[in-house]
């Protein structure tokens, strides 16, 4: 009964990390901000989701295969951030507070 | 020992022996390789043809799995006389192909040539073989995927183009048959061509039933090239390389009008097709369209490729003719054709290869004055082009006489005069090129390095006009086989059924 | 509730193929049709078909995007906007619509369990399978015993297809990694690259001999064991990635699959049952089956693995030479 | 009411399916084509697994307690179909790439006109 409730507090919390994930790709403004806002549905939201889900499971076989995919989603996820994000800054893409400076520089 | 392997032999032995190509490294030991292969597949073929106009069907459960758990191949007649075809001339093409593809592929290409050519030989003949529903779009996959490949082999650019056409509709077509598939399964829950048989004839009139076949003949269509569905196949078999044209030309879209008879005749049922579905008139009225808009566009044509594929759709339109006339007569013409025609343009496009051998061109003005300079080429050409217009003593006048023969049995007066008018324009087509090889000066009297085609090209090519002579005379063998296959298709569905 | 569920999923591919018709941003187009995959991937999950789900994601949204993306690369990413009129492919799609909408009208209902199809052939792989194939998955027992034939066209097919790719694009030669290439700048990928290669090489040897007991088998193991090998070529660059697995190995690995599947094929022959029975493999049908299935699926693997990564390598081969040039 | 919880899933797949084939034939991009060609094709796996459901059963893979299974005929099938669609699309991709290199375009219309010239 106490797992179970737990199991369901992780799984709405990581349910509500995924939508705001997913809204803030939307609502950000330019490509790192969006990156961020990605990447927290790629890792809190899925850990919190495995986590709920291990607790659902009689700990047998099928909990150590949600354990190896949660470690797997932990190597990679952030990894995968990180790539596209250092691609971006070495394609030479700026942040929005960077263009902002640069303007004022040309402005002023 | 093996004799009762032999249904799927023909499949097999291509299917094993295009990986063992691949590890072969050198392209003499690959080219002989694959002959051997092909000619034993051939002379497995043939032995199936006797064995089965001596005892009817073969049947095969591969696996050892009873049909319709398991797949089954089924060799009758009609499909042992396509299966002979199609092995022969592989034979006969690969023989050939040693020196074409020498001069027009490159070098360190040739395994993979040979690699390719197998594994559409093992996918034509599955297609062939198999009776189940399934498995010949697997099969059908296979030849294809082989063909996009061998047809790109050529060095010309527009080969790529074409290539890539091809497989678009290729593959559109494959999907369309998936989706007939599809449907019949969905109404049968099995994938056995006999056990689909049996079932549908147990619904009257069935509206998924309709939309299904619908899919698998336009689908099957555009394998074939039927007009107005051909627009791929002039461009292929003009760009790839000569071998390949002429193995392509004799069998992959005629594997395909066989497989639109198979779906006819022995799935859905000659009655269920054509009386409830009015599907012969469609039939009837495209072939006829394509038997004259394509020998028009022949004639018109300056690159004698390009013009012998035009050809080609046309010929296709008289096998369509023949099977939509609805009479075991008019079905046995169009499998005839099936065979002569194989035959006379695997002739032809072996004979157009080698001018383009010698001269490195396919164009029409490379024709003249090849009468004195290339005789035997230009004697093969001319045989197998009077074939195609259908003159006594060859094997075209056979089948386009059975064909007439079949529709005036009918009362299809008209039909039978445009069959005859169809052939006046293969006159005009065939002529044009004979005439500037006979009767034209060659552009450059003084040029002396074109001489006569090698022997390794010459003997496969005149193994085919020999036969279109041997077959335009003694119609006993031919004839025969034809004839049993249409009478074995042309019983009800339902009595197939029985003879397991 | 798997309705529902299936009908959200419907409506999410729908909206994605119709944005797909109208992006002329062919990057954006490639990564939506990615998402198509994973979504019709979820669909396969939703009605039963783990297996199919599977190869969807592993082969349909994985390979297939991944190539699209290479060719890209070499093509340029923006379609140039199109000026004759879309009409007659229109009409065409509506009319091969309305039939297929009016095929539709005689069509069992969907799910229901007294429909032809779960009537007539399919209830003995449920029923006897088991006892006759003795492998709990029932899709490992149709596609490698009672429909193995399929499967070894299906295996000629991936070597069709690297034969195609072959001749078209050829393999690179095997070089020393004197040409900078990789991502030499990205350490944390590189380390994690390093530390997660062999965890997913592990993975596919698992997929591949536990296909008999969950979903799984040789086509998904073949392509993970490729998507392993591709990951280290896009990380350490392809010149080192041709030295780990060499090009020419590779053509010998493809066809040694096919010949080992129709190997057991001809073994069945030799043993005095059809071609790829396996009963006759052992003294018990059962212990025959399994070793037959096990050999192939092996077979398959080889193939599947080598063709992918070999098609792989061809279209790197020539983003490489683009480079150079 | 029945009628449309009986067919939903193929009037939508059928949707899908003609998506697709508009791609394959409208596009003038052979790369967008493939795409088409592909959207088309699942769409058609997608048919096909809906015939196999069975409502309230479960994977075809042998458990205690499980008495329905979906049919797994259908399931096999599509496995084939993929691995064949996907080795279509590398041929076609590849062809792409020497279209590419030939022509230097991708546009249909484009070396059409190329050719035209020669």
């Amino acid at each position: 009964m106490i797992l179970e409730t737990l199991s369901t507090i992780l799984l709405i919390s990581g349910a509500f990390f995924s939508l705001t994930g997913a809204i803030g790709l939307f609502k950000f403004p330019d490509f790192f901000t969006r990156v961020h806002a990605a990447s927290v549905t790629d890792s809190i939201a899925t850990i919190l989701i495995i986590s709920g889900l291990i607790l659902r499971t009689d700990f047998d076989l099928v909990a150590i295969k949600l354990l190896f995919i949660l470690v797997f989603l932990l190597l990679t996820s952030p990894t995968a951030s990180h790539a596209l994000a250092k691609s971006a800054r070495h394609g030479g893409l700026l942040t929005l507070a960077e263009i902002r400076d640069t303007q004022n520089k040309d402005n002023g | 020992m093996f004799a009762q392997h032999f249904p799927v032999l023909p499949i097999v032995l291509p299917l094993i022996g295009a990986p063992v190509c691949m590890l072969l490294a050198r392209s003499q030991l690959a080219w002989l390789f694959a002959t051997l292969i092909s000619g034993f597949s051939f002379f497995i073929s043939i032995v199936l043809l006797l064995t089965t106009l001596d005892q009817g069907v073969l049947s095969y459960a591969l696996g050892g799995w009873e049909p319709p758990w398991g797949i089954e191949m089924r060799v009758d007649v009609a499909n042992a006389l396509v299966l002979s075809v199609v092995t022969g001339l592989s034979t006969l093409v690969l023989v050939y192909a040693k020196q074409s593809i020498d001069k027009e592929i490159d070098r360190n290409q040739h395994t993979l040539f040979y690699t390719a050519h197998l594994l559409c030989l093992a996918g034509l003949s599955g297609i062939l073989s198999t009776g189940d529903a399934f498995n010949l779009f697997v099969f059908l996959e296979i030849s294809s995927l082989a063909t996009y490949t061998l047809v790109s082999l050529a060095s010309d650019r527009r080969a790529l183009t074409a290539a890539f056409r091809y497989l678009v509709m290729g593959t559109i077509g494959a999907t369309f048959i998936l989706i007939g598939v599809g449907m019949m399964y969905m109404k049968t829950g099995t994938l056995n061509m006999l056990d689909l048989a049996a079932r549908i004839a147990e619904y009257d009139s069935n509206r998924t039933l309709n939309t299904g076949l619908a899919f698998i003949l336009i689908g099957v269509s555009i394998k074939l090239a039927l007009f107005p569905l051909h627009m791929w196949l002039p461009p292929a078999y003009t760009h790839a390389p000569s071998a390949v044209s002429a193995f392509l030309a004799g069998t992959a879209t005629k594997v395909a009008v066989y497989v639109m008879v198979r779906f006819i005749f022995t799935i859905y049922g000659a009655e269920y097709v054509f009386h409830e579905m009015g599907m012969d008139v469609i039939l009837l009225v495209l072939a006829i369209v394509a038997i004259f808009n394509c020998s028009f566009v022949a004639t018109v044509q300056s690159n004698v490729k390009t013009m012998l594929a035009y050809s080609s759709v046309a010929q296709i339109g008289y096998m369509i003719l023949g099977i939509s006339l609805v009479t075991s007569a008019g079905l046995m013409a169009g499998l005839l054709h099936i065979f002569n025609h194989a035959l006379m343009k695997g002739a032809l496009f072996m004979a157009v290869g080698a001018v383009l051998f010698r001269t490195g061109s396919a164009d029409i003005k490379a024709y003249y004055g090849l009468g004195k300079r290339m005789p035997l080429t230009m004697a093969a050409f001319t045989i197998a082009g009077l074939s195609i217009i259908g003159v006594p003593l060859t094997a075209g006048f056979v089948s386009k006489w059975y064909l007439v023969t079949a529709a005036l049995e009918q009362q299809h007066w008209l039909i039978a005069f445009l069959i005859l008018t169809g052939s006046l324009l293969a006159i005009v087509y065939i002529g044009r090129v004979l005439e500037v090889a006979y009767f034209k000066e060659p552009a450059d009297p003084t040029d002396t390095t074109i001489k006569e085609a090698p022997v390794l090209m010459l003997i496969p090519m005149w193994i085919l006009v020999l036969a279109n002579i041997y077959f335009g005379i003694d119609t006993s063998l031919s004839v025969s086989a034809a004839d049993a296959a249409s009478k074995w298709l042309f019983q009800p569905a339902a009595d197939l059924g029985a003879v397991r | 509730m798997a309705e529902l569920i299936d009908l959200v999923l419907l409506g999410m591919l729908a909206i994605t193929a119709l944005r797909i018709i109208f992006l002329k941003d062919l990057f954006a187009v490639v990564m939506l049709f990615g998402i198509y995959s994973f979504l019709s991937a979820l669909i396969f999950v939703n009605l039963d078909a783990v297996d199919v789900a599977f190869t969807e994601a592993a082969v349909g949204a994985g390979i297939a995007t991944v190539l699209m993306l290479g060719t890209l690369a070499l093509t340029g990413r923006k379609e140039k906007a199109n000026s004759h009129t879309a009409l007659l492919p229109l009409l065409v799609v509506i009319v091969t619509g309305a039939a297929l909408i009016y095929g539709t009208l005689d069509m069992p209902p969907f799910g229901d369990p007294e429909n032809p199809a779960n009537q007539h052939v399919a209830p003995r792989y449920i029923e006897e399978s088991p006892q006759e194939v003795g492998l709990p998955n029932m899709v490992t027992s149709v596609l490698a015993s009672y429909r193995a034939f399929d499967t070894l066209g299906e295996t000629a097919v991936v070597f069709a297809a690297a034969i195609g790719v072959l001749s078209l694009l050829g393999l690179p030669k095997q070089s020393q990694a004197t040409i900078e290439s990789g991502l030499k700048s990205h350490l944390v990928l590189r380390v994690v690259a390093k530390l997660i290669i062999p965890l997913i090489l592990v993975f596919a040897l698992y997929v591949q001999f536990h296909g008999d007991y969950g979903p799984g088998g040789g086509f998904q193991a073949g392509v993970i064991a490729a998507a392993a090998i591709i990951l280290y070529a896009l990380v350490f660059g392809l010149p080192l990635a041709t030295q780990v697995i060499q090009p020419k190995l590779l053509k010998i690995l493809a066809s040694m699959g096919v010949l080992i599947y129709a190997a057991t094929g001809v073994a069945g022959l030799f043993f005095g049952g059809n071609f790829l029975d396996y009963n006759v493999l052992a003294s018990d049908p059962v212990a025959g089956q399994h070793i037959g299935i096990i050999v192939i699926e092996f077979g398959i693997g080889v193939t599947v693995f080598a063709a992918i990564l070999s098609i792989f390598y061809g279209f790197a081969s020539q983003a490489e030479r683009a480079n150079i040039q | 009411m029945s009628f449309i919880v009986d067919y939903y899933n193929y009037w939508i797949v059928v949707f899908l399916m003609m998506a697709g084939f508009y791609i394959v034939i409208s596009a003038n991009n052979l790369v967008k084509k493939v795409v088409g060609l592909n959207i088309f094709q699942t769409s058609v796996f997608i048919m096909y697994i809906s015939i196999g459901k069975v409502s309230g059963g479960s994977a075809p893979i042998l458990a205690d307690g499980i008495t329905s299974y979906s049919n797994p005929l259908p399931h096999v099938l599509i496995l084939t179909a993929i691995v064949v669609g996907v080795a279509t699309t590398a041929v076609g991709l590849a062809l792409i790439v020497r279209i590419k290199r030939a022509y230097g375009t991708v546009e249909e219309n484009e070396f059409k006109d190329k050719d035209a010239l020669i």
